[in-house]
């Protein structure tokens, strides 16, 4: 896999996959899922190596990469079949079908003659024609949007006054690696479903997810099992005291 | 009469957007069919003539346009206001312009990333329309895409834009447009 | 040669200022007189036929112009801009909008200048109802959206706006500015 693979090229997870799949002259239908997570995985850890931030949504691919891959190699399970279909791939293979086609249309548009690049209309050129009714102002035209914008635009120039709270939703790997660290220095064991309460989001229990795996790849914390299908412990792998040093270097993983 | 076509003609050229048929109407105080056969006359005969620019029907109105094979000539012209629009952007409209009325996470669903910002870039380049509030949980914005879409690709109507079934068909299943699935894509 | 002849006019039909022969030689890489002798032959033949607009040699170059008597018609499309409006209308209409019923001396405050003249206009194209009087010294007008405010804008009702909180979700840079606050993303 070539080194030059830089994410910021492709405008999204989906888009990478497709580059692979052709690159390795797959059918999408017929994605060979276990090559194509190996590469995947590849080009984040380079990503991460190379100490650049890897979107949210790159990591939550690759986590929905392994999740097919491991449910691949499963033995299939009624639960299983019943739950979420035969092939486990046959939602990504859907999403990626979807997203060329419109990747496809994108490239068309970009081809298409456009006002102002390739055709041009006359200059508003009248003779004798006054043009001082109009307000001297820039026109705009009437949308709920422009409607929006211009007092939304108010607002940012008026700070003092807030009528409205901006709720932002970040989810960062190294974040979670903290909270995941701090909650285990208070209470020494925790079980693993302490860390997904019910109502999680989908996008949050992944990067919970995520966290723990580097917090293990990092040997910070132990995770044991007494016996099959039981509960699952974490604990700190280290004295509290060590982990200040460790945390620093956790920026360094690339995730942002 | 013919006095007639040379108003029509000079009120098409001076209007800053394509003039509809209804708007002509009113100016001219004149029968919609009768102002028809006029535009309709002044295409032809631009189209006969072999010019530099011609009468195009766009967004439901009329405007002179250059011709689209002169483009390498007059990018030469370099008053490019035009936007370069990034990968992600066209993407974006692409998806809108194809599944309107759409939402925000049925967008990001499709695209796989956050689209905030594109979004923000095509309201502000008064390429997108919000259409209204969604009637599920939550009620989110539905958007679509603007008049000055249609004018900026040359369009009469959405319905000019190439149909779904003439990209990437490889699974007949796709050709319809899917109902989302959002409830996977949280 | 007839190509040229297309060229030509589309390049001062597209340009913004009057096109000169010098410009035009350097664009098209033909010598002046040449380009002289074609810019004429257009000239004369808009003179000879009557239409809507001719191209006119001003400021030392050519621009297609509408005619000069048809003026009196063409300031028609001046007015009855009903689908525009001043960045000072929409910011006025933006918070009456918002914030009704909103008394004339709160607009003010929030635009930091006078609005009398914008809400003049705003209520003579029917855009403004007046909800009454505020029950405070002065007794000030409050004022509120009518219903043509609605249809103008394609809502069903008031409820249909974005709130500013889906606004500023588009809005990345505003997103950062806020600190970052994760018990409240559930």
């Amino acid at each position: 896999m070539s080194i030059q693979i830089q994410l910021e090229n492709f405008s999204g997870p989906l888009d990478l996959l497709l580059h692979l799949i052709k690159s390795n002259e797959m059918d999408i239908c017929d994605i060979r899922i276990v090559e194509i997570t190996e590469q995947y995985l590849a080009i984040i850890e380079q990503m991460k190596q190379l100490d650049l931030d890897v979107a949210g949504e790159f990591l939550l691919m690759a986590a929905t990469l392994i999740h097919i891959k491991s449910r691949m190699l499963l033995p299939v399970s009624e639960e299983l079949v019943d739950e979420e279909g035969e092939d486990p791939r046959e939602e990504l293979i859907k999403r990626l079908l979807e997203y060329q086609r419109y990747k496809d249309i994108a490239e068309h548009f970009q081809q298409m003659p456009q006002l102002d690049r390739d055709v041009f209309c006359g200059f508003f050129n009248l003779s004798d024609v006054s043009t001082s009714e109009t307000e001297d102002e820039v026109q705009i035209a009437v949308g709920v949007y422009q409607l929006a914008e211009a007092f939304h635009h108010l607002l940012k120039e008026r700070p003092a006054e807030v009528f409205h709270e901006v709720i932002q939703e970040t989810l960062s790997v190294s974040d979670y690696i903290e909270r995941i660290v701090e909650r285990l220095t208070h209470k020494k064991r925790q079980c693993l479903s302490d860390f997904f309460p019910e109502g999680s989001q989908r996008t949050e229990m992944i990067v919970t997810f995520l966290a723990m795996l580097e917090l293990v790849k990092m040997r910070l914390i132990n995770v044991e099992q007494i016996q099959d299908f039981s509960e699952v412990w974490l604990s700190l792998a280290v004295p509290a005291e060590e982990l200040t040093s460790a945390n620093a270097e956790e920026r360094a993983l690339g995730y942002g | 009469m013919d006095n007639l076509k040379q108003l029509v003609e000079a009120y098409i050229f001076a209007a800053d957007s394509p003039l509809s048929l209804d708007r002509l109407s009113v100016l001219l105080e004149r029968p919609r069919a009768e102002l028809r056969s006029i535009v309709e006359q002044l295409c032809q005969q631009y189209e006969a003539s072999d010019r530099g620019f011609y009468l195009a029907e766009i967004a439901g109105g009329y405007q002179f346009r250059t011709q689209p094979d002169l483009a390498p000539y007059l990018r030469k012209l370099n008053k490019d206001r035009s936007t370069k629009f990034s990968r992600a952007a066209m993407e974006t409209l692409a998806i809108i312009a194809y599944r309107q009325p759409i939402t925000r996470p049925e967008i990001e669903y499709l695209r796989g990333v956050d689209s905030g910002g594109v979004m923000k870039t095509l309201l502000d380049k008064n390429l997108l329309r919000i259409l209204g509030k969604k009637d599920v949980p939550g009620r989110p914005l539905m958007y679509g895409t603007s008049r000055h879409f249609l004018e900026l690709f040359g369009l009469r109507s959405l319905n000019d834009l190439p149909t779904l079934k003439e990209f990437s068909a490889l699974d007949p299943e796709l050709t319809e447009a899917e109902p989302m699935n959002l409830e996977k894509a949280e």
